[in-house]
């Protein structure tokens, strides 16, 4: 483990019509973490995701990534730099295959236009074959091989939350987000995701977790971020935050 | 040259809340299902032709015109029973594919009832134009404004003081939420389709003395209402009917000023730089993905 | 997935092979085959509606009398719903599946000059129902029309405006193939007359009000408006007119020159002028005139059958019967025959008037077959 | 590589069927007219089918093509195909300038749009006279050369209407199978998800739109020479909303489907020509027929038929 901070956020501040989503929140991710963002609900965990991903327009504030400024970059952009993420909701294709879905995941590491693929020419024909290769040995990576040929629409959420993850993973990120990866799943497919998580991040990829289970989190996070309301409330490793009177107060309180 | 102004103003207007009532139409079905009803238009020549057959069997006018208005309401209804409820499943493309497909069918029908040729219908209360600063307006145009603000008045009230209405909306908010909470969402559907219809006819009703009718002539109405209808803001009914107003003001101001050749070409253009500023209408509500 | 595809491969197959095994059927022979595509349905379906219902009385009544040269006669018929691209393939259709003798029929302008390519490679008599002067000038060998060119109406328009001193006019037309046309003839022959355009407006014809065009015209210094269009457009202009309170004379087009019109405008018509065929005044012919019992003949006929007349239904009864008498005349069903006595036909007593064809003149019609009308109270009157 | 099979089953049985029907005017008239419209249907389904867009302007980008080989043609006598190119120019000029403001718009407004663009451009047709000719529309195309070879006759046009069919069916099966046909999927199934994976989903979606607007090019400067006349109706809004119901019948999403659409509404008013004045009603009826009983369109619908007496069959057997 290193200290090259990945990720910098400084000050960002998000408003909806009027009212305050995000108020001065800063941080840093360091290169190789697992990096934890917990808070009740409500304080502003996904919106904040949305931000460091280009989903939601920051209103004041700056991102850096390993040290260029992506604060004003659309979405497509901050991914192709090498942050990825999943979603809370799920944003599966869902008239694709499984393995369809996470061949889009290798869409950053192809080069083919539409004109080259609509003639089908040798290079399209080649990197087809080579991105097949990358989404199935990121679905292998993540357990799901049984799983290639099914369609996506017809699986249980469990599933469609871990190919997800593949897909993400099959773009090679150097930052990964994860938007509350145990929500909706049972103890059982909550312990799996554990060592999966620890497993990302032996391999080098810095992980970012929004998460509500706190089993998971104390266990996996190397650092961890409170929100409440907006608002950073603390920060620190998760011993720490477990001993942190105003942490407890807002779990208790809210 | 003032003069002239005023009169495209005023011909504007009266134009213009024709659309807005055939707009009232669209955004009602719209509101519930979600669905754009290509087949609003045909709702329009059906009134005005029923209106016309009716009267034409000596029936007091006032009579004719509600005895058209309900049997459009039921046609309206039986539509939605026997089409749009049966497409359990389908897409909303389907859907609209299947408004299509009725809206041909409803031509067809006009067809083979009224044959093919262009109809009148009297005006209301006399063809006396009136004067008024300059400009000339007929007696039907007042009973159209005067309509389409009563039918406005109406559907706002049903809305947001009844009962049926607040559910109405409850469906169009969230279909699945509406389902659990009790409401009869098939019933909402037949309810606004019947009410649309019903609006359509009346529209056809009162714009049939000017325009005339015949068994093609609501699709090019129908294409009208739903540009008042984008233009207000898809789904809100006070959009509507300013979209309306606006579309006929834009045209008669252009024709009258510009090029009357390419009026509806301006007005389209109009409309595009519109949407490239507002996407989302003048009223409605802009749409952001939630993820 | 695969055997789905495969499946409705099989699918579309089957379906070809119906679909094409239906459409090969062919009738009998011996008859004598009149093709004809009209546009039934579509913005021109009024024109089209009593053009068929014409050509089938006749027919039937020419096939009670035995038929032409003892050969019944057999109408094959296409509905081009007002579009130029089905109006060829009906075409295509009537002469190589149905092989027809003689082709009538094109309602719309735009359909007939559609066709014009098609039936002078393949060699066949076609005779046209719609006005444009373009279907026959420059004259095309096989091509022939029964009704009054749009010149010819705006000829007669302008001499009855130079005899009443109009100098000065405003010219609103709709956005048709026929409105179009009519205008550009209208641009074309004013400064013949000595006229000048001082307005020049336009509308769309499924447009319900066009008093902005005419506020506009209002304004501009002219002594008469003209109208040149068809359907119900001409009906809301002339209503809007008076609901401004506009007092000049109005002129309408020979596309208004039905009954239908005439109920559409009520009151609002009277003191219209326009161009007619004589059909609609049939009454009012002096006895001596010859077109006035064959007139009034096609006028009991159409009526105790469809109701009211129109002079569409009886462009479509001069074409038939200019095709009969030269088929008559040839006694056979040889195409190129009959092309030269179509050419050859002389007085021959039209609903449009007197017919002389010649291989210059592919229409025959003089300019005096068109009559003037003014409407009084809520019916034609020829202007003398 | 399923796709592939079932393609070359598809071109050679499109090629042949004049052979085994000889003389089947059905077959070359209205056949052709089948597959230009199976051509435009592919190619909007392209747009709509796979990105999940809206365009009701299709067949006005159909009608530049034509007019630009017509009027260059017949009024500056340029070669065809040079006209062809300048049409491919005009049609991708315009729908570049416009793809990225209108794509921004979503569902109904989008489809107001591309519709609102459909009829400027109409409104052009018929109004421009000293360019256009106006609603009388423009004759006397002159016949499309293959070097010496003169393109004409109906037979011929088939196949050319064949050729370009299996041409767009191959373009858009190569497509599907692709990085950048799996992003336009993506698109349609969820924009923030194909962002967040990396792709430029305006600068995408404006591609395509281009893409299929200069396809709907291609095939409207053909139609002009296989006619040899057009005018304005025949690219009106009516037929826009044509195409969007043939790929909807066909079954959206699904190359077959489209063509399946196009040939089945292109060949059914020619039987119901027999009910006369009857014809709309039993029309209408048969769009919302299909809808109810088929809402995922004719291919799978048919399919499953086909499959459902199959099994039947099967256990018959046993």
């Amino acid at each position: 483990m290193n200290d090259i901070n990945i990720l910098i956020a400084k000050s960002l501040i998000k408003n909806f019509g009027g009212v305050s989503a995000i108020s001065d929140v800063s941080f840093a991710i360091k290169k190789g973490q697992v990096f934890s963002i917990i808070g009740p609900n409500g304080a502003g965990k996904t919106t904040l995701l949305n931000m460091l991903t280009g989903v939601y327009k920051i209103d004041s504030g700056t991102i850096h990534f390993n040290g260029a400024e992506i604060s004003k970059f659309p979405p497509y952009k901050i991914s192709n730099l090498g942050i990825n993420r999943t979603f809370q909701n799920l944003q599966i294709f869902k008239n694709m295959s499984v393995l369809e879905n996470v061949m889009v995941g290798c869409y950053n590491k192809g080069t083919s236009g539409l004109i080259s693929s609509l003639f089908y020419l040798p290079n399209v024909w080649k990197e087809e074959k080579q991105i097949r290769q990358w989404a199935i040995e990121a679905l292998d990576f993540c357990g799901l091989s049984s799983l290639i040929k099914k369609d996506a629409a017809v699986l249980p959420y469990g599933d469609l939350k871990r190919i997800e993850i593949a897909r993400s993973l099959a773009s090679d990120p150097t930052l990964l987000l994860l938007d509350e990866p145990a929500a909706g799943l049972n103890d059982k497919e909550t312990m799996e995701l554990l060592p999966l998580i620890k497993k990302i991040r032996d391999t080098g990829i810095t992980v970012g977790l929004v998460e509500h289970h706190m089993g998971l989190v104390m266990e996996v996070s190397d650092a961890v971020l409170v929100l409440n309301f907006g608002s950073k409330l603390a920060e620190g490793n998760p011993l720490e935050i477990q001993r942190n009177k105003d942490v407890i107060a807002a779990y208790l309180g809210g | 040259m003032l003069q002239n102004i005023f009169q495209f103003l005023i011909t504007g207007l009266t134009v213009g809340s024709t659309y807005a009532l055939i707009a009232l139409g669209f955004t009602l079905i719209f509101n519930v299902s979600h669905v754009v009803n290509f087949a609003q238009g045909e709702f329009v020549m059906l009134g005005a032709m029923a209106a016309i057959f009716f009267s034409g069997l000596k029936m007091p006018l006032f009579l004719a015109i509600i005895l058209a208005i309900i049997l459009t309401t039921f046609i309206g209804i039986l539509f939605e029973k026997f089409a749009i409820e049966r497409a359990k499943g389908a897409s909303l493309t389907s859907l609209i594919i299947i408004t299509i497909g009725a809206s041909i069918f409803f031509r067809g029908l006009a067809l083979v009832l009224w044959g093919k040729n262009t109809l009148s219908f009297q005006h209301f209360s006399g063809e006396n134009p009136i004067r008024f600063l300059g400009a000339t307006i007929l007696p039907q145009h007042l009973w159209i404004i005067s309509l389409t603000a009563i039918v406005v008045t109406v559907l706002a009230y049903f809305f947001s003081k009844t009962l049926f209405g607040k559910a109405i909306l409850a469906c169009s908010y969230n279909n699945k939420a509406s389902k659990l909470i009790g409401i009869n969402v098939n019933l909402m559907l037949v309810v606004s389709y019947g009410i649309s219809a019903g609006i359509g006819a009346l529209a056809g009703a009162l714009i049939a003395p000017i325009s005339y009718m015949s068994y093609d002539a609501g699709t090019m109405l129908g294409l009208k209402g739903f540009c008042a209808a984008i233009l207000g803001g898809m789904g809100n009914s006070f959009g509507s009917v300013l979209g309306g107003l606006i579309l006929g003001v834009v045209e008669s101001m252009t024709s009258g000023i510009f090029s009357s050749a390419y009026k509806d070409a301006v007005s389209f253009i109009i409309l595009l730089l519109l949407l490239f500023v507002r996407p989302q209408g003048l009223f409605g509500k802009g749409v952001s993905e939630r993820v | 997935m695969k055997k789905n595809f495969m499946l409705t491969l099989m699918a579309l197959f089957v379906f070809f092979t119906m679909v094409l095994s239906v459409s090969s059927i062919s009738a009998a022979d011996k008859e004598i085959k009149i093709g004809t595509f009209l546009s039934i349905t579509g913005p021109a379906s009024f024109l089209g509606d009593p053009e068929l219902k014409t050509l089938q009385m006749y027919i039937e009544e020419i096939n009670k009398k035995g038929g032409v040269n003892g050969n019944k006669l057999a109408l094959y018929h296409y509905d081009d719903g007002g579009k130029s691209q089905d109006a060829t393939e009906a075409v295509k259709k009537l002469i190589k599946k149905d092989r027809v003798d003689v082709i009538l029929g094109g309602t719309t302008s735009g359909t007939s000059i559609a066709v014009i390519d098609i039936v002078e490679q393949e060699q066949i008599p076609f005779i046209s129902m719609a006005g444009s002067i373009q279907i026959v000038d420059p004259v095309k060998k096989w091509v022939f029309k029964t009704p009054h060119t749009d010149k010819m109406a705006v000829e007669k328009i302008f001499e009855d405006m130079k005899k009443r001193g109009f100098t000065k006019i405003a010219l609103i037309s709709g956005d048709g193939g026929f409105d179009k046309s009519g205008h550009a003839q209208c641009v074309a022959l004013a400064p013949k007359y000595g006229i000048t355009l001082v307005s020049d407006e336009f509308y769309g014809n499924s447009d319900t009000d066009m008093t902005a065009q005419l506020t506009k015209i209002r304004s501009a210094d002219a002594q008469a408006i003209l109208n040149f269009g068809f359907g119900k457009a001409p009906a809301i202009v002339t209503k809007n007119i008076r609901q401004l309170d506009i007092k000049l004379p109005l002129y309408q087009s020979h596309g208004v020159a039905s009954k239908d019109f005439l109920k559409l405008a009520g009151d609002a018509a009277n003191g219209i002028r326009l161009p007619a065929a004589p059909l609609i005044v049939a009454e009012q012919l002096k006895d001596s005139d010859l077109l006035k019992k064959p007139l009034l003949d096609y006028k009991t006929k159409y009526e105790a059958k469809h109701g009211e007349i129109s002079t569409f239904g009886g462009h479509a009864y001069d074409a038939l019967m200019i095709a009969v008498k030269a088929i008559e005349k040839t006694k056979s069903v040889d195409k190129a025959k009959i092309r030269d006595e179509i050419e050859q036909i002389k007085d021959f007593p039209g609903t449009a008037g007197m017919f002389n064809m010649s291989a210059t003149d592919h229409m025959g019609l003089a300019l005096s077959s068109f009559k003037m009308v003014e409407v009084v109270n809520g019916n034609w009157k020829i202007v003398e | 590589m399923k796709r592939r099979a079932g393609f070359f089953v598809f071109a050679t049985v499109l090629l042949i069927l004049p052979l085994i029907f000889k003389d089947s005017y059905f077959l070359t008239v209205t056949g052709t007219t089948a597959l230009f419209n199976a051509c435009l249907a592919i190619s909007l389904n392209l747009f709509m089918g796979f990105s999940g867009q809206v365009s009701l302007c299709h067949a006005a980008f159909y009608g530049i093509g034509a007019y630009s080989n017509a009027v260059f043609t017949t009024t500056y006598h340029f070669n065809p195909w040079i006209s062809t190119i300048a049409g491919l120019f005009i049609t991708g000029s315009i729908s570049f300038i416009l793809a990225r403001p209108i794509l921004k718009l979503k569902g109904h407004y989008l489809a107001m749009a591309t519709l609102g663009l459909g009829i400027i451009i109409h409104i052009f047709f018929v109004q421009a006279d000293n360019i256009t000719k106006g609603p009388d529309g423009i004759s006397g195309i002159p016949n499309l050369m293959f070097g010496k070879i003169n393109i004409k006759g109906d037979a011929t046009w088939y196949y050319m209407a064949s050729l370009l069919t299996i041409f767009y069916t191959w373009l858009s099966l190569n497509l599907l199978d692709s990085r950048t046909g799996r992003a336009l999927k993506a698109i349609h199934d969820g924009e923030t998800g194909a962002q967040v994976s990396g792709i430029d989903t305006d600068k995408l979606k404006a591609d395509v739109f281009v893409l299929t607007a200069m396809m709907a090019s291609l095939a409207g400067s053909l139609l002009a020479h296989k006619e040899g006349f057009i005018s304005p109706e025949s690219f009106n809004l009516q037929f826009s909303v044509e195409l969007l119901t043939m790929i909807v019948i066909g079954g959206l999403g699904s190359i077959f489907g489209s063509l399946f659409g196009a040939v089945f509404l292109t060949s059914l008013p020619e039987f119901l020509s027999k009910f006369e004045d009857f014809e709309m009603l039993v029309y209408g009826l048969i769009l919302i027929a299909t809808m109810i009983f088929m809402p995922q369109g004719l291919y799978v619908g048919i399919s499953r038929f086909f499959t459902g007496i199959l099994k039947k069959l099967i256990k018959k057997d046993e």
